[in-house]
């Protein structure tokens, strides 16, 4: 159990790219082979994170911590309940990305599966981070690959969206920026001690006016990337564009690392911020919730509907995690998978689509179930799934929201509630245009059923949905220890001020909860 | 022996799974004894844990199987586990028993369709959806179960998928019902956040224990009844069970008649607790029972689709079922489900029979005559009409009169009078249908006409069984007039159904009340034979008469169109300008628009770089007497 | 520690630069390629002697010419880059019809010019070699003498650059006249109270900063900048965009820094490099983004650098300064090899539309120059995202919020026009053919030590950060 | 008589340099900067500073200013550039060089008032100079030459025909 | 005697009339005469305050500075010929090749 488990998943896909690099570019095949292999080895080797996670320890574990450049700038990663399935969920959709593109991905084959290994290396590493600098590291990393997969491989307008996506994303990681130094600079007056390690930082206590500005940077970066409305615009956009691996990876990953920043970040560093927030928060999750459904409902392109279906179900996860409640942080955990899958597989499905009529828009469509019969069932699956029909994931996570909110605001939970309305609604009716019907399109009828490599894909991803639906137990104990000490963390650093408000007024006015940080190996004094 | 009851879904999902695995590649014959075979056996084992739940006493009641943990999450509980009592006795035995002969029934009627085993495998996951209903332990799998039901309904509905029509059918009943269920997961919300609990046993004991006011009651009966109303297709939900009708026939039968339509009134027997604690939930699910009833009724008038006036007819007589549940006669409501699920599915297969007869035809008015050319059918298909319409010795009049009886005694003269008025319509519409399908000109298509048999016997002997219990089922239930022993079937829910007050009327009210529903039923049957038989002009001369409320009842109330331009083209209308001008106005018109500022900006700036030396030299010495201005001054 | 040993970089320098302007004209040859080589063995030397003399604060000349541990980190860093725009110069050179062997002498000059900058703290003396730079480099900006456009860049340098040296002088005599000397510790002690002579040493200290910002380009100082940038030889642009900026900061860091804990009323010196340093980001990066030739495009990236070494200053978080320096030589020179790589006789590819599908014709160098652009955009785990982190976190411990807020934004604008650059690279079909001359191994030698540069100070910083530490522990002020 | 002297070189210098400032012909131009060279040649005589006053007359007006005028000749210019004629050109250098003024004299004030008596110090004798600039200022005049090396190269490979030609 | 400040008031004129002059004026080589103005302004300025002072430092500089102005004018004189070699003009404003 000595092995550097996490390091070996993080850099194996680095290391993979590298050796890519030198293989020659006709390879097409080799190429895609050795990539495959590569994600399907870290994703076996990422089950054993699972198997030998103690679901009693909240704590991180697999931890590793090496010093790396200094001023409290270390190597330090490790997995806790929250991160675990988030890890986990990357590890298996990258393979399943990759196996997607086989043959969508004619040209720059090379190029591709570099950039889609490098995704998968800065996707962990902001997952595993418990380094405030190497979060930000990996965040800003997840940006460049995905920046070319959308910008090379993507449709028309691809410049557009890919510029959007990454400036738009940016403009809020670079504010967070800001605050991370501003935090790093507070910790530093505090103790005299540079760290960036998210355990010290749990530690300060702030002053709220100093919070409010901390937490609305780091919010906003988060917000945008989830996306939250009014935020989202970028992710239609992105969405459409991008190849179909890069809208699954887009969709299923990149978002929750949105709401996995809130968890880990925004929220436990600044409690009495989010409380004054919550509200506003809230209801601009709720509007996305409802708003995305509505948009989704007139969408013309089936991948902008789904894109719109992920501004809505992201948004109840966002309704959910902000009811600071054990059921519904779980809950917005565990429909992050869920959303990870059910969103993931939508896509997938209207990526075979796209490959046989090379068009994504639902008026070419219509009657395709006739033809494809298979790809039918599993596109009903996926879509059922999404729209959170008991029995299937999703529903154990959208309930497990709902009630979540429902302790937390039951006028947000009421309104919540049609979302179960609005994604049929949405999903249905784009099911029975493209797929029932009479067939419309000549094209349709040259529809060659699924083949065993698309089987090969979705399979995994249906299997799971049965089973993360019928039985969630294995995947909510995990979650247990860690969700709950997130929230007694919020809740016990929000009283902490409370009792020393008075102390002092001053705009600087920090302390730690413990001065006795323990894990402070350099002491560095301050240059000049 | 009756702790086997939990394999009673188990079966029939099973092989429901088989067939979507290896479906395609098995053999049709196989296919449809292994289904039949499926949904029998839990018909045995029903019959079985049916026998030995009568053996034990009434304390033990309910049965529970736990199997494991399905939901854990801080407060929130959902265990994966099945009960068995009375009620679930009943509705299981109804599932599977009639289940079954609908399936054998299938056999016959789906024999040429291609996707054979696509259609077996949805009714033996319908099956098990619905037994999950029926058996869960708790609010969130009995969810579970309704949530799968509806999947089924929509995967059976839309089963000719390639028909525009059907496909539209199949996702309006999945959107309307699941408008019902965001009702419903409140409601279980609310119960989770007042009990704690989900099980029914524990929301049972916390009414008892009066953990419950009685204004939180009435919320959560409410929002509850929202999910019946959606699945049940009470008014305003109802309107999607009528276009159900273009699924295959024996999914007519089976779902949107015998079962699946009737998970609300369950639901509301189930939690008659609630709803008797509650009283005004219980008045509104009587009031909303009665309207749609009568409003149903009306709408079967004028059909001409056998299979829509059938629909209505259904819907009023959900609507029957609700009066007596939301009267306090639980019992009652749930014999009428236990009666109508015979006669009505006969009906359904009747008329399913007569379509198979005409090549598919459906109009009423391209039929008549055809009793001679269909003796096996007709007379099962006069039964069930006999049935259905109140006439005296059969099921229908009964349960029927059971209801209408406590609706009288409970005092709610409206609900009765409602009720009595559905009767002579449903007395008149069914004899319509009879008349014109059976009697009267033959008005056949030639083309048809050619091609007219008789069905096999894979179908017909299915009917007769119905037919069978379509007469005899009543008589589990014999009205207090007969002796009060011999109500087994409200003594048998008893312990399900613990009715604190049950307001009796005397005898001979009782008496009168009988006699004079059965008048009005026979003067509805007598009206449509002088209507139909008789004069055969006067619907003529009505519809020449009073043309607006023919065309209302014609097009159903507009209830359809008048849904379609008040919420779903306002929401569609709606979106599409909030994406076109929020969304890609203001939102990307902001991003865009400050990109664009921002481009500006570096061209005004660009505007300064002229390339003169001069221009660099003015702009350096602004630059210096700017800086020794500031560091001056 | 007085001893000769100080002379010794300097030497070695004046004399190669002696050297090859005596084999030039004593050999004829078509080839020049020996003088390069020549040149660089000579700032290897150079190199060797700062190497040899850190940590031990040899002076000499009254102490005139001063090698602290600052001074040797600085010119180290000189060396480096001018190693690397010679290697980048030797193909050019030859393809870009710009044969005087004249050059490398011109540069070791310029490199000589620098060094003495940096190694004292007498502004006169800081003067002199500043116009020892300056006259190499208006020189080597007009050395395409077949192309009006340098010869024109040449031209602007040289008569703004005189007239911004005018200033100097002029601020430098209101110092004389306040303080009577030249050196910079006798001139900042006159700071300490407030006196008659303030004003004047107001003044002269703010007309000394337009002399220098003038030559680290900071806004409204910095209107030559793009016309000289692109005129110049393409080798030429990148030494410029490093060399004198460096030696500027270096001053600026000598000249403020004792300025700072001294000076009665540091506040409007301080605030007034504040706006200066927030218009120099916010305008470099505007006017970047309307650019279409590549050259012009890095002049105005180079001017927003300027503006975030500004904040370095204003943080006085020296060390962060000089990292950005480390890094931003390896990845600006890195950039321009690529540009220049992109070019064959004659021919020079410098609008953007040249650039289309470049990514994929030549991997390599696509590869190597998005490297670089995400660099000086500032993306992980390059050094332009560590250098950029380090600036901007000492200023936010400074307090310094604002600036930084406007920093960050300004940078986002950058991402703008640095990523567009790599859009025609990968994203755009090429609209005419472009074919480069790839025989310049020495060019791609020198892509390949910024690539590693870049990703070694972007992951692995660790050994430069140390030696930063020392040299700011260092910084000698007499 | 100093006073009276002062005035003159100054009114001298002045008008040289507006003189420039109009003439249009640069030879012209060239002749009126010699003239305030000498001119301030003889404020430097008046400052105590008669050798740099003769450097002034040797190196300036007469070296460089000479270099000037064979360059001037060498362009051969048909017709003279007169100065910028827009008028907000010209508003705004006059704008510019009143604020700049001002400026300066309010810098200055510090030194100006009370107005600095004169002090008679030594004259700065050629040999105090030349030890002065061997000692003290060797390094700088040691960079001197190096600037000079520079100037030469620079100059040189500027003008020059190519090699080719 | 005359008071120092009397040569740095006519230096600051000489320095500002220089710098107008450099503004005004349209031909490059009268533009570089006045920056040969301001660098003799700067000149006048150190002596008058070497003067004041009584130290010969500001001399030193001085010549320092000429060295340096005639550096700048082989220098530039060498620039102005190469552009006119190209252009046959040393008009200020035709220098405008690349702008924007």
């Amino acid at each position: 159990m000595n092995a550097p488990i996490l390091s070996i998943i993080t850099f194996i896909p680095l290391a993979g790219a590298l050796l890519l690099i030198f293989i020659n570019k006709d390879k097409e095949n080799l190429l895609r082979t050795i990539a495959l292999i590569l994600t399907l080895v870290i994703f076996v080797i990422s089950l054993s994170l699972y198997i030998n996670f103690d679901d009693q320890n909240p704590d991180p574990q697999f931890v590793e911590k090496s010093s790396w450049i200094g001023y409290g700038i270390n190597y330090h990663i490790g997995i806790d309940g929250i991160s675990l399935f988030l890890v986990l969920l990357t590890t298996l959709l990258i393979p399943i990305a990759i196996l997607s593109s086989w043959k969508y991905i004619g040209k720059r084959v090379k190029e591709y599966l570099i950039f889609m290994l490098l995704l998968e290396t800065g996707i962990i590493g902001v997952f595993v981070s418990l380094n405030l600098f190497l979060f930000y590291v990996f965040w800003e990393i997840t940006l460049v690959p995905m920046y070319f997969l959308i910008g090379i491989w993507g449709g028309k307008r691809r410049i557009y969206a890919t510029i959007k996506y990454v400036l738009f994303t940016m403009f809020g990681s670079l504010l967070m920026l800001v605050a991370i130094f501003f935090l790093y600079s507070m910790y530093y007056k505090a103790t005299g001690v540079y760290s960036f390690n998210i355990f010290d930082m749990y530690k300060l206590v702030l002053n709220p006016s100093i919070q409010v500005w901390l937490f609305l940077a780091f919010a906003l970066a988060f917000a945008i990337k989830v996306p939250m409305f009014p935020f989202h615009t970028w992710l239609p956009d992105a969405h459409v564009e991008a190849p179909t691996a890069g809208s699954v990876i887009l969709a299923a990953i990149l978002l929750k690392m949105g709401a996995y920043g809130f968890l880990r970040f925004a929220m436990p560093l600044f409690p009495d911020a989010l409380t004054k927030f919550l509200p506003y928060l809230g209801v601009l999750a709720l509007i996305g919730i409802i708003y995305g459904g509505l948009m989704a409902l007139i969408q013309k392109d089936v991948k902008s509907l789904v894109a719109y279906s992920s501004v809505s179900h992201m948004g109840l996860i966002m309704l959910a995690i902000f009811s600071l409640n054990v059921e519904g942080i779980q809950g917005g955990i565990y429909q992050m998978l869920n959303h990870g899958l059910s969103t993931g597989a939508l896509f997938l499905c209207v990526g075979i689509l796209y490959e046989r009529a090379h068009t994504r828009l639902i008026k070419d469509f219509g009657g395709v179930s006739k033809q494809m019969p298979v790809f039918a069932a599993f596109f009903l699956i996926c879509m059922l799934s999404s729209v959170g029909l008991p029995g299937l994931n999703g529903f154990v996570g959208e309930i497990l929201c709902l009630f979540g909110i429902f302790k937390a605001n039951m006028v947000l939970a009421i309104l919540g509630v049609t979302t179960v309305i609005l994604a049929a609604a949405y999903l249905l009716w784009m099911f029975q245009r493209v797929m029932h019907g009479p067939i419309t399109n000549d094209r349709v009828h040259n529809f060659k059923d699924l083949n065993k490599r698309e089987i090969a894909y979705l399979l995994p991803i249906i299997i799971l949905m049965f089973w993360m639906g019928l039985y969630p137990q294995p995947f909510l104990r995990k979650m247990d220890a860690s969700v709950n000490k997130l929230i007694n963390q919020i809740n016990q650093k929000k009283t902490l001020f409370t009792e020393t408000k008075k102390e002092s007024e001053l705009l600087w006015d920090i302390k730690t909860i413990e001065n006795t940080a323990e894990d402070h190996q350099e002491k560095e004094e301050p240059v000049q | 022996m009756t702790d086997i009851f939990w394999i009673i879904p188990l079966i029939p999902g099973l092989s429901s799974l088989i067939l979507v695995i290896f479906g395609t590649k098995l053999p049709k014959k196989y296919i449809s004894i292994q289904a039949c075979a499926a949904v029998f056996a839990s018909f045995v084992v029903s019959v079985i844990s049916f026998i030995g739940l009568k053996q034990i006493p009434h304390e033990a009641y309910p049965l529970i199987k736990n199997l494991y943990p399905w939901i854990q999450s801080g407060d929130f509980k959902a265990a994966l586990s099945f009960q068995f009592d009375p009620l679930t006795a009943v509705m299981a035995l109804v599932v599977t028993g009639v289940g079954f002969i609908i399936h054998v029934y299938s056999i016959g009627y789906m024999a040429k369709d291609k996707s054979y085993a696509r259609f077996f495998q949805n009714m033996n996951l319908f099956t098990f959806s619905m037994l999950i209903l029926v058996m869960g332990s708790n609010l969130v799998l009995m969810f579970v179960g309704w949530e799968g039901v509806g999947l089924c309904s929509y995967l059976l509905i839309g089963f000719w998928f390639e028909k525009h029509s059907a496909a539209n059918a199949g996702k309006k009943a999945f959107i309307v019902n699941r408008i019902g269920d965001a009702g419903f997961i409140l409601g279980i919300l609310f119960i989770f956040i007042y009990v704690g609990s989900v099980e029914f046993r524990a929301i049972n004991e916390a009414i008892g224990g009066g953990h419950i006011t009685q204004s939180i009651a009435t919320l959560i009966a409410l929002l509850l009844f929202v999910g019946a109303v959606g699945k049940s297709a009470q008014i305003p939900l109802y309107v999607w069970l009528p276009d159900a009708m273009e699924g295959p026939t024996p999914v007519s039968a089976l779902i949107h008649a015998a079962t699946m339509v009737t998970a609300g009134v369950y639901m509301v027997a189930r939690m008659n607790l609630l709803y008797t604690l509650s009283g005004t939930a219980a008045n509104i699910v009587a009031l909303v029972g009665a309207i749609t009833a009568f409003y149903a009724a009306t709408m079967a008038l004028t059909q001409n689709d056998i299979k829509r006036v059938l629909a209505y007819s259904t819907i009023s007589q959900l609507g029957y079922m609700f009066i007596g549940c939301g009267v306090g006669a639980y019992a009652a409501g749930i014999f009428h489900l236990y009666t109508h699920a015979f006669f009505k599915s006969l009906l359904f297969l009747s008329a399913g029979s007569v379509m198979h007869a005409l090549s598919g035809e459906l109009n009423m008015q391209k039929m008549g005559g055809l009793k001679k050319y269909l003796p096996r059918t007709f007379p099962v298909f006069l039964i069930g009409a006999i049935a259905i319409s109140g006439v005296p010795f059969l099921s229908g009049f009964f349960s029927k009169d059971a209801i209408l009886t406590s609706a009288f005694a409970n005092g709610n003269y409206l609900v009765w009078a409602l009720g009595i008025a559905t009767v002579v319509l449903t007395a008149f519409y069914m004899f319509r249908l009879i008349f014109l399908t059976f009697f009267g000109q033959e008005r056949l298509d030639p083309e048809v006409k050619k091609h007219l048999h008789e069905s096999p016997p894979v179908m017909t002997i299915p009917l007769q069984i119905l037919a069978f219990f379509s007469i005899v089922a009543g008589y589990v239930g014999l009205p207090l007039v007969f002796g009060k022993k011999l109500n087994l079937f409200g003594h048998f829910l008893e312990p399900v159904i613990k009715v604190s007050h049950e307001a009796h009327l005397n005898l001979s009210t009782e008496c009168l009340l009988i006699l004079f529903s059965v008048a009005v039923a026979l003067f509805g049957i007598y009206l449509a034979y002088i209507f139909y038989i008789k004069k055969p002009q006067t619907p003529h001369n009505l519809v020449a008469k009073f043309p607006t409320l023919y065309k209302l009842l014609y097009n159903k109330y507009y209830v359809d169109e008048i849904y379609n331009a008040t919420i779903v083209q306002p929401m569609i209308k709606g979106s599409e300008f909030v994406y076109d001008n929020f969304d890609l106005k203001v939102i990307d018109g902001t991003l865009n628009g400050s990109a664009k500022t921002t481009g500006f900006f570096g061209k005004f700036f660009s505007y300064f770089q002229t390339g003169l030396i001069k221009d660099y030299a003015l702009i350096f010495l602004l630059g210096v007497i700017l800086l020794l201005g500031y560091l001056l001054f | 520690m007085n001893s000769l040993n100080a002379m010794f970089p300097l030497l070695t320098l004046i004399v190669g630069a002696l050297l090859v302007l005596i084999l030039e004209v004593s050999i004829k040859r078509e080839n020049k390629t020996y003088l390069a080589f020549i040149s660089i063995i000579f700032l290897m030397i150079c190199g060797f002697f700062c190497v040899q003399s850190w940590g031990k604060d040899f002076s000499y000349f009254n102490n005139h010419l001063y090698l602290d541990n600052f001074a040797l980190f600085f010119s180290i860093v000189l060396i480096i880059t001018t190693i690397l725009v010679t290697l980048i110069s030797m193909k050019y050179l030859s393809l870009q019809n710009t044969n005087v062997g004249e050059y490398y002498a011109l540069l070791l000059l310029a490199l000589s010019g620098m060094l003495i900058m940096v190694s004292s703290s007498d502004l006169i003396v800081i003067f002199l070699g500043l116009e020892v730079l300056s006259m190499s480099s208006y020189t080597l900006a007009g050395l395409k003498r077949d192309d009006q456009k340098s010869s024109e860049a040449a031209l602007k340098y040289f008569l703004l650059g005189s007239f911004a040296s005018a200033f100097l002088v002029y601020g430098l005599a209101l110092l004389y006249g306040v303080s009577n000397s030249t050196s910079i510790a006798v001139i900042i002690d006159h700071f300490k109270t407030e006196s008659s002579l303030s004003f004047m040493a107001f003044a002269g200290l703010g007309l000394v900063i337009v002399g220098f910002g003038f030559k680290i380009a900071v806004v409204p100082f910095h209107m030559w900048t793009p016309d000289v940038y692109q005129g110049a030889p393409t080798p030429i642009t990148a030494f410029f965009s490093i060399g004198p900026k460096a030696v500027g900061f270096a001053v600026l860091v000598r000249l403020l820094y004792p300025f700072w804990h001294v000076a009665y009323d540091s506040e409007v010196i301080f605030s007034l490099l504040w706006i200066i340093s927030a218009l120099t980001m916010i305008i470099g990066n505007l006017i970047a983004l309307r650019q279409t030739n590549i050259k012009r495009m890095l002049a105005y990236s180079s001017i927003a650098h300027a503006g975030y070494l500004m904040v370095a200053i204003l943080s006085q978080d020296t060390s962060s300064l000089m990292f950005y320096f480390v890094v931003y030589l390896f990845m600006n020179i890195g950039a321009f090899a690529a540009v220049i790589a992109l070019g064959k006789k004659d021919k020079e590819y410098l609008e953007l539309d040249d650039y289309a599908g470049i990514g994929f014709k030549y991997p390599w160098i696509g590869a190597t120059f998005a490297v670089f652009l995400f660099s000086l955009a500032g993306f992980p785990p390059t050094g332009g995202f560590l250098a950029k982190f380090y600036v901007f976190s000492a200023a936010v411990r400074e307090g310094l919020v604002s600036l930084v807020i406007i920093g960050v934004l300004a940078s986002l604008v950058s991402v703008y026009y640095y990523l567009r650059i790599i859009v025609y690279m990968y994203m755009r079909e090429p609209t005419h053919e472009v074919d480069i001359n790839l025989e310049n191994p020495a060019l791609f030698l020198v892509l390949f030590l910024c690539l590693y540069g870049v990703l070694q100070l972007g992951i692995f910083p660790g050994n430069i950060l140390l030696i930063i530490k020392q040299a700011v522990s260092s910084i000698a002020f007499l | 008589m100093a006073h009276f002297l002062f005035f003159l070189l100054a009114i001298v210098c002045i008008g040289a340099v507006v003189a420039m400032i109009f003439s249009k012909n640069q030879a012209y131009n060239a002749l009126f900067i010699i003239l305030l060279f000498v001119c301030l040649a003889g404020l430097f005589g008046l400052l105590n500073a008669p050798f740099i006053a003769v450097i002034q007359i040797i190196v300036y007006a007469g070296g460089i200013m000479v270099l000037f005028l064979f360059v001037i000749m060498m362009i051969d210019l048909q017709e003279g550039i007169p100065p910028e004629r827009k008028r907000w050109t010209i508003g705004l250098s006059f704008l510019i060089a009143g604020v700049l003024i001002i400026e300066l004299l309010f810098a200055l004030k510090g030194f100006l008032f009370p107005a600095q008596a004169a002090t008679a110090g030594s004259p700065g004798s050629p040999t105090d100079l030349g030890r002065l600039l061997f000692t003290k200022y060797l390094y700088p005049f040691e960079i001197t030459s190096v600037l000079i090396i520079v100037a030469l190269v620079g100059a040189m490979i500027l003008v020059k025909k190519k090699d080719s030609d | 005697m005359v008071p120092t400040s009397y040569f740095i008031i006519l230096s600051a004129i000489l320095f500002v009339l220089g710098a107008f002059a450099f503004f005004v004026k349209r031909d490059l080589i009268t533009q570089f005469l006045c920056i040969e103005v301001m660098l003799s302004a700067a000149n006048l300025a150190f002596i008058a305050f070497a003067k004041s002072a009584s130290s010969l430092d500001g001399q030193i500089i001085v010549i320092f500075i000429i060295t340096v102005a005639a550096a700048e004018a082989a220098v530039g004189l060498a620039i102005i010929l190469l552009v006119y070699r190209q252009k046959k003009t040393i008009k200020s404003e035709d220098m405008n090749l690349m702008k924007g």
